[in-house]
């Protein structure tokens, strides 16, 4: 999933270019009701989703054997679930009460929705956003050593560190990581660890997928604007290399590098629901992986828009953003003569 | 114009300087034994043309080679001291304080993402020359001295919020900030409108004698180089050809480069023909091309009245003659030329070409309309799909039109091919692998398979090097003569203008300034803004002398 | 007691097994000591606490150490012993049961634990409650009312006899809880908090799917009469954490950031000796882990293939590929340890030429590609594996491999929760399935068979309505005989028919006999297994490390 | 008469150049560098697998040798056998076709749903433009492991399936780049100028959009190429992988880190394989950006 981002980056930077010369308040109101589309849409498919999969909660909890339930009592709780009814019905049910913000009952874990997402949520966002920021601070220091090195040979070396990045299946990480960290070092232990140290090896399993396309967007952007010749013109004023890099490359590269965000939210969302199954974290991905497994329609349904809200929200953000951190796309007029 | 020897030492000596750039197949030396000294206060030009090795000299006196080029052997002594194999930490001690650059292209040489003042001021920073709280009055004193009005505003802006002339403005108070004894100045004004283009050499001139600076000025331009230096180098496939006094070298060249070069320079020769030669104009007026009363405006964005580029445009070109359209940047002679050839439809006004209303056409009329109405772009670069041959290139258009075979197609698309001077073997390659003039060549190739009646050229001949210009400046000639083909000249370069044209019309603005037959409005121009265009273009100084 | 129980006690002492005398005799190597938290890492997060549904391990594993049964069965013995119940009676018929209650006892909620508390616990396990989706307890069978005869007795009534509900009363899916949890509706039972039983540990606290903290309940007095440990336990509390990856409580047990850890695979076992750790493997004494078959597949109806596929399966091999001497081969359809073992180990010999003759003769004839074919059908079958079934997927497919070479192509599917629910009701879809159960009683076979119960053959009437036809009238007498029979021997008698029977038709080839194996650090002692191999903490200590 | 002679003696020396290096294919290969010839390398020796798997190992990939089962890396058992007494080796040549096919059908069926609906949306006005992009951010906005687990789930289990719900959440990221890319394409001289030389739409979109927007397109799916390996294997690990005994490699990994602490071979080989095609895949796809840029 690593590499979409790296791809879509550009994608996403010319249609902000694009989206530059539309008035900003009508702007504004056609993302609103886009996002509030997306959302819909994001609902709807995922119902549909969800509807057509073979069995369903109910059944996979009840059915199982060693609940010792006859046929006849499965079929008394399926009715008291009113889970039989029309599709049109429930589904009509469903997003009235999304729309009130009644989640529903999670049938496996026989709590409310609400319930389980703010049981859920915490270990979510502070995994997502420690290894964000451990992946941006990774592949900060690979675009930018790789841009400082001396060598050829090892600025080649540290460029094909996202490819190597990439190419490691994370729960491989993750479990090699507990195995030697953990288990042969004893540095950080995964069994009742503190509130901090639990997050450590999950943040770096986490980031490392994650730093990869950053940093390789990164690397891309930083060759692309050395060679424009504003960092010639900076380099003949006498700037050192660093000097050069830190104060005029830096925020150039990093422009477009924001963008790819919303993209990675989803490997985010994907590298959460691995790394939590592996370090047994209590988080949304954990949650996500158990509600699949037992098609809890309901918790799934929920996760969804959740996380299609996360995605509408950081992408506007990224694109109100943007004008703030880029000059060139905060003013309208052109240059005067 | 000769300098006096005098007891300082020369600010920069270049002495058998031997550069190489490796690639994939090794090294490969671009620059050959290139010796010179510039003396304090003089301005030497490097005069060359793409591939001379002109801005790798310069680059290497600064130290900013590319990462895969190195000084093979020589010296560069700054001052007496040889810098050529200094280290970056200690060239970081000369740059920017004893040697500075002005760069060429002012649209992308500025941090799009700093204000000018942070940028200007960054240089007393990096030198640690001035207290910080020192630094901003310092700023704005000194772009004030480059002409920028409200130079508190200015720094506070963003590069984007100026005009190129403005930028090269800062670009240059950046380079004469920390007053240092060279300047390289690498085709400063390439960029820019011939009239911004003088006031920028004229302030560089300016401040040079203010502050006894020596100016190394890189230029293609003959005609700037002419105008400008105490001293010419003619450099061509990275060796030095000749150099000398400048009114010695332009007066007696003694290369056969240098001769070539004078002769192909458009501010330098003689128009290629004159109206009265020219037996179309005499006879009946056949106007093949009618613009009348044509106006576009643009919706501003966010609101606001409509932005005019073009404001009641009228001309007439007649059948079998050239006619340019000159003007600078924004002038609205590429939105008027888009307008005729079908790609942009006016806000008001007639287009009629050979009598056939443009604006009212479309669908599969306009595409017929087409085979009368050709364009060549100014960028050969873009306008060339890459992944296609230039067989294909040239056929397309016929598979387009005719229903012809494919061998058919072939043997058209060769001889047009001929005919515009590409040799045979250069059939099956792409784009990449064609220089310059060659992918203009091709472009042109392309316009004329099918047989159109007029050939719209837009700038097409100024992103080539003089001596190519020259040959397919020759070449349209030829064709025309030949063909009987019409032209609609696009241009900001006067002098091509004059060489070619028979008629002119001159923009500004929007608006038709001047117009009437080439010899009319050069030699009676009838608005101060012809005036002026007429002036700034390079080479008065030889042409006086001449 | 009565004395008929006291006998079938003795015959039962002698099946002990070794392991857990083993444990036990750890156990007793020096004075316990006095508090401490227990690491416990299990596998999978349990489901719901209503405690019939303690069949599940995860439940079972924290039921156990909150609630108390009316009696306690001997692990040793299986002998069924006093716990909350100090003493009781059982008619003739085994159709009214009295029990005495022991007083003073309560739920950690304060209310008491009395005659009326057990008897509302009861008619909830034995009838079911509608309206809170609680289902009936498979343990118990034909139950009628309770009546509360006065505060500390209480009486049960039975419509036919039901010889097995005594021992019904000491499994962990008899737990008893308080009023207030049973108030609750089924749903709201998977929240741990909410269970208030009695049991020598309370609920502290819980993160839904991650960790559960028990502590351990200072008042508590009232153990089972006859073990040596009385009073409180002697941890402080357990905490349970949630660890999906088989590497990773390994990992943690042998690098000391766990101190006990449920499910570990017999390749691990090696390494956790040679580091002096102990692996626990108490059997579960039910139903062995075995390959059934749904008749009702045309596939699979003829008795002949069915026997052929028996003779095909070498379980030798399989026990000493995949597994340890902690899991014996099957010699029945139930473990040597179970009550009602009949050792019929000959009729389940590998033979692969008798497999052979046994296609051939009922028509299925090897075709080009190595496949039985019989009227252009194939005889290729599926089954699932079974994820909680220690290395099911392996199993199935070493069985695979082993019928491939009869020709009998075996697709082993491995599917989400949803499909395999479904398609496991559908015998067209899973001719072949795997199949376990545990619980120490003969009762176990009835649950494993009896269509209204797990119907693991898929019969008409039972769990599923896309069976079409098949029904084995026979066997369903002989196992409704098993659950009413009162008279012990003759009850073992039909157990033994049954195993004789179920192997004749071959309706299941049994493989190994399923231990449930844990793994403890050194220092972790007095960790005691109910009769089918729940841990007990309540004993538990931890010697200085 | 101009000719080609008297053009420029530079650009003369640049086009020869060029076609220098254009003439022999022996001059263009040691001219490759080490890590590129590796790669190929690598891909080739795993397309060989593919094809003909029985070449490279005798074993059977399917059938154990009971009581040969978890024996370490040996002269026989070059990666150690499984927990059924299967060569390891076997396993991964023969699971090549498997997962080859697998990634190839992901990025296929991305690949082509992508970048049809990427240009559709960049080559048509805006309305449909918006509304086919919208569709993208929905997909986008559902997290793709939910997606492929729910479309597997859909689908059933088994390597194709796999591949398919891979597959489909790629397809946002297809559809992006291809749109920018025509976008980017349509914006250019060469574009108009085919208009301007009479071409239809149609033809236009045929032989200029289409051929120079592809090729980063084809850049991006040499790169999911090793993505795809790696999430189907991410599936196995969640328990939605091809059902046994196919060797697929994610599946092998998955299955494999169960043993990490008694056969460590059995996850760390197959892993060790997946990341060198990974890294070739990524390797090659750049070699394609380059030669597009």
């Amino acid at each position: 999933m690593g590499s979409m981002a790296t791809a879509t980056a550009a994608a996403v930077v010319s249609e902000i270019r694009v989206r530059e010369g539309r008035i900003m308040s009508a702007y504004l109101f056609n993302r609103v009701a886009q996002a509030f589309f997306v959302l819909w849409a994001a609902f709807t498919i995922s119902f549909v989703l969800l509807q057509a999969m073979p069995g369903d909660a109910i059944l996979i909890k009840f059915q199982n054997p060693d609940l010792g339930l006859t046929a006849q009592q499965v079929a008394e709780i399926r009715a008291s679930y009113a889970v039989d009814s029309p599709v049109p019905v429930q589904y009509a049910r469903t997003i009235g009460n999304f729309l009130a913000g009644d989640f529903g009952y999670s049938v496996q874990a026989g709590v409310p929705v609400a319930s389980l997402l703010a049981a859920h949520l915490p270990a979510t966002l502070k995994l997502a956003s420690l290894g964000f920021l451990l992946a941006a601070v990774l592949a900060g220091v690979i675009a930018f050593l790789s841009s400082l090195a001396p060598f050829a040979w090892l600025r080649g070396a540290l460029q094909s560190v996202p490819s190597l990045f990439i190419s490691i299946p994370t729960f491989w990480l993750g479990i090699m990581l507990i195995q030697v960290f953990s288990f042969r070092l004893k540095l950080v232990p995964v069994i009742n660890p503190g509130p901090w140290q639990e997050l450590i090896l999950p943040v770096v399993t986490l980031a490392v997928p994650i730093s990869a396309p950053l940093a390789q967007v990164l690397v891309r952007n930083i060759d692309e604007v050395m060679t424009r010749p504003f960092v010639a013109v900076a380099r003949a004023k006498g700037a050192t290399r660093l000097w050069v890099l830190w104060r005029h490359v830096a925020k150039n590269a990093l422009l477009p590098t924001l963008t790819i965000a919303g993209v990675l939210f989803g490997e985010l969302i994907a590298g959460a629901v691995v790394t939590e199954t592996v370090f047994g974290l209590n988080g949304i991905g954990g949650l996500t992986e158990r509600a699949v497994g037992s098609q809890d329609a309901a918790v799934l349904q929920a996760i969804v828009v959740l996380s299609a809200l996360a995605f509408v929200i950081i992408n506007l953000a990224v694109d109100l953003l943007y004008p703030v951190l880029d000059p060139r796309l905060r003013t309208k007029t052109g240059a005067v003569a | 114009m000769t300098v006096i020897p005098g007891p300082f030492p020369p600010v920069l000596e270049v002495e058998n300087l031997c550069i190489a750039y490796a690639d994939s197949s090794g090294e490969r030396r671009a620059v050959h034994d290139v010796s010179f000294r510039i003396n304090p206060g003089e301005v030497v030009a490097l005069v060359g043309e793409s591939g001379s090795g002109k801005t790798t000299t310069a680059q290497s006196i600064i130290g900013l080679l590319a990462a895969n080029g190195r000084v093979e052997r020589g010296s560069i002594r700054l001052n007496g001291t040889d810098i050529a194999r200094w280290t970056d930490r200690q060239l970081d001690t000369v740059r920017g304080a004893r040697i500075s650059l002005v760069p060429q292209d002012p649209g992308s040489s500025l941090n799009p993402v700093k204000t000018i003042g942070s940028q200007l001021g960054e240089i007393f920073r990096i030198h640690g020359a001035l207290r910080s709280d020192e630094i901003e009055a310092r700023v704005i004193s000194l772009l004030a001295r480059v002409g920028l009005s409200e130079p508190a505003l200015r720094a506070r802006q963003y590069p984007h919020e100026l005009s190129g002339g403005m930028r090269q403005r800062v670009l240059i108070a950046i380079a004469i900030a920390l007053k240092p004894q060279l300047i390289i100045a690498d085709e400063p004004t390439s960029a820019l409108d011939v009239t911004v283009q003088k006031r920028i050499l004229d302030l560089i001139d300016e401040l040079r004698a203010e502050y006894g600076a020596a100016v190394l000025l890189v230029t293609h331009d003959l005609g700037v180089a002419a105008d400008r230096a105490d001293r010419i180098v003619v450099l061509k496939g990275g060796r030095i050809q000749e150099q000398g006094a400048t009114g010695a070298v332009l007066a007696a060249p003694r290369s056969p480069y240098t001769r070539q070069l004078l002769a192909d320079a458009p501010s330098f020769t003689a128009p290629l023909r004159l109206a009265a030669v020219r037996p179309s104009i005499a006879s009946a007026p056949d106007d093949i091309v009618v613009v009348e009363g044509l106006v576009r405006e643009f919706v501003r964005e966010g609101g606001g009245s409509a932005l005019r580029a073009v404001d009641d445009l009228s001309f007439r070109v007649r059948r079998g003659t050239t006619h340019a359209v000159v003007g600078e940047s924004g002038s609205g002679k590429t939105t008027t030329i888009r307008s005729i050839v079908g790609f942009d439809r006016p806000t008001a006004g007639r287009i009629a070409i050979d009598g056939i209303d443009v604006s009212g056409l479309t669908g599969e009329g306009l595409r017929q309309f087409r085979r009368k109405v050709q364009l060549v772009y100014q960028n050969p670069y873009g306008s060339l799909d890459p992944r296609q041959n230039v067989l294909q290139i040239v056929t397309e258009p016929l598979t387009n039109f005719l229903g012809l075979r494919r061998s058919d197609r072939e043997e058209k698309a060769r001889t047009i091919l001929a005919r515009v001077g590409l040799p045979e073997e250069a059939l099956g390659r792409r784009p990449l692998a064609l220089s310059g003039g060659q992918r203009q060549r091709v472009a042109i190739a392309r316009a004329l398979v099918l047989d159109p009646q007029l050939v719209v050229l837009d700038e097409a001949v100024s992103a080539l090097d003089v001596s190519v210009q020259a040959r397919i400046l020759d070449l349209l000639d030829e064709l025309q003569s030949d063909l009987g083909l019409t032209y609609l000249f696009v241009s900001h370069d006067l002098a091509v203008v004059r060489q070619i044209s028979d008629t002119v019309s001159v923009l500004k603005d929007g608006r038709l300034v001047d117009g009437g037959t080439v010899s009319d409005v050069f030699e009676n121009p009838r608005s101060d803004y012809t005036r002026e265009l007429i002036n700034a273009i390079p080479g008065r100084k030889r042409r006086a002398a001449a | 007691m009565t004395t008929k129980l006291k006998r079938l006690a003795l015959t039962l002492a002698t099946l002990a097994t070794s392991s857990l005398a083993l444990s036990s005799a750890q156990a007793q190597a020096a004075d316990p000591v006095k508090g401490g938290t227990l690491i416990y890492l299990e596998q999978q997060a349990h489901t719901n606490l209503y405690p019939p549904a303690g069949g599940f391990y995860p439940n079972g594993g924290i039921l156990n150490q909150i609630t108390d049964k009316l009696t306690y069965q001997n692990p040793k013995t299986l002998e069924i012993e006093p716990w909350i119940a100090e003493s009781w009676t059982v008619n003739a018929d085994a159709t009214e049961y009295t029990f005495r209650i022991r007083p003073g006892v309560t739920f950690s909620d304060g209310s008491p634990l009395d005659a009326a508390a057990v008897a509302r616990n009861y008619d909830v396990f034995g009838l079911g409650n509608k309206a809170l989706k609680q289902p009936v307890s498979e343990v118990i069978n034909n139950y009628e009312r309770s009546e509360v005869v006065d505060p500390l007795t209480v009486k049960f009534y039975f419509k036919k006899p039901s010889p097995g509900f005594l021992q019904g009363t000491s499994v962990i899916g008899s737990g008893l809880v308080a009023a207030s949890t049973l108030a609750l509706p089924f749903e709201e039972l998977g929240d741990a908090t909410k269970i208030i039983g009695s049991g020598p540990f309370v609920v502290e606290s819980e993160t839904i799917g991650k960790e559960l903290s028990l502590k351990a309940r200072e008042e508590y007095n009232w153990g089972p009469a006859k073990l040596e440990h009385q009073g409180r336990a002697y941890l402080d509390g357990i905490k349970y954490i949630i660890t999906g990856e088989d590497s990773v409580r390994i990992g943690a047990l042998l690098a000391g950031q766990a101190d006990f850890i449920r499910q570990v695979q017999a390749y691990d076992e090696k390494q956790v000796e040679a580091q002096d750790y102990q692996i626990y493997a108490p059997s579960t004494r039910g139903v062995n882990n075995s390959v059934v078959f749904r008749p009702d597949n045309p596939l699979v109806a003829d008795v002949r293939v069915r026997q052929a596929l028996l003779h095909a399966t070498d379980t030798k091999e399989i026990v000493t590929t995949l597994f340890s001497a902690n899991y014996p081969q099957a010699t029945s359809i139930i473990a040597s340890s179970a009550l009602g073992y009949k050792d019929i180990s000959a009729k389940l010999a590998f033979d692969p030429e008798k497999a052979k003759a046994l296609l051939d003769e009922a028509g299925w004839s090897v075709g080009a590609n190595g496949l039985r074919q019989k009227d252009g059908k194939e005889l290729v079958l599926t089954a699932y594996e079974s994820l909680p079934q220690p290395q099911n997927k392996e199993t199935l497919q070493l069985v695979a491999q082993q019928w491939g070479k009869v020709g009998v192509k075996l697709s082993v599917l491995a599917g989400d929760s949803g499909s395999k629910t479904v398609d496991d009701l559908d015998p067209l879809k899973t001719p072949v399935s795997p199949a376990m159960v545990g619980r120490a009683d003969p009762d176990v076979i009835k649950s494993q068979y009896y269509p209204k119960n797990r119907d693991v053959l898929r019969q008409k009437g039972g769990l599923s309505d896309k069976v079409q036809s098949f029904v084995d009238t026979k066997l369903n007498g002989l196992l409704d005989a098993l659950a009413s029979e009162p008279d012990r021997q003759k009850r073992l008698a039909i157990a033994g028919e049954i195993q004789d029977y179920v192997v004749d038709q071959a309706y299941a080839i049994p493989i190994f006999e399923e231990p449930q194996a844990y793994a403890g650090a050194p220092y972790v002692q007095g960790v005691a297994f109910e009769a089918v191999g729940r841990p007990s903490f309540y004993s538990t200590w931890l010697a200085e490390h | 008469m101009t000719t080609f002679e008297t053009l420029h003696e530079d650009a003369v020396a640049d086009a020869r150049r060029e076609s220098n290096r254009r003439s022999s294919a022996a001059s263009r290969l040691r001219r490759l560098p080490v890590g590129l010839a590796l790669s190929w390398l690598i891909l080739g020796t795993v397309v060989l697998w593919a094809i003909a798997p029985s070449l490279f190992s005798a074993f059977n990939p399917l059938q154990g040798v009971g009581g040969e089962q978890l024996q370490r890396p040996s002269a026989e058992h070059l990666l150690g056998t499984d927990a059924l007494g299967r060569d390891l080796y076997a396993r991964i040549v023969h699971g090549a076709v498997h997962s080859l096919t697998g990634a190839f059908v992901a990025v296929g069926l991305g690949l082509v749903l992508g970048t049809a609906l990427g240009v559709i949306a960049g080559s048509v006005q805006r309305r449909l433009d918006d509304a086919i992009m919208r569709l993208v951010d929905v997909l986008l906005s559902i997290p793709p492991l939910l997606l492929s687990l729910s479309i597997i789930i859909l689908l059933g289990f088994g390597t194709v399936n796999a591949a398919i719900a891979v597959g489909v959440t790629s397809v946002a990221g297809f559809a992006r780049l291809a749109r920018a890319e025509v976008v980017r394409v349509r914006r250019s001289d060469y574009v108009e100028a085919a208009f301007g030389s009479g071409g239809t739409f149609a033809s236009v979109l045929w032989r200029h959009v289409l051929p120079n927007s592809l090729t980063s397109v084809v850049a991006f799916a040499a790169l999911q190429f090793g993505s795809a390996v790696l999430q189907i294997s991410t599936l196995g690990f969640l328990g939605y992988g091809a059902p046994p005994p196919t060797p697929e490699w994610g599946l092998l990994i998955a299955e494999g880190r169960n043993y990490i602490s008694t056969a460590w071979w059995l996850t760390t080989a197959p892993g060790i394989v997946v990341v060198l095609v990974v890294l070739a895949a990524n390797r090659v796809s750049q070699s394609f950006g380059k030669v597009a840029a």
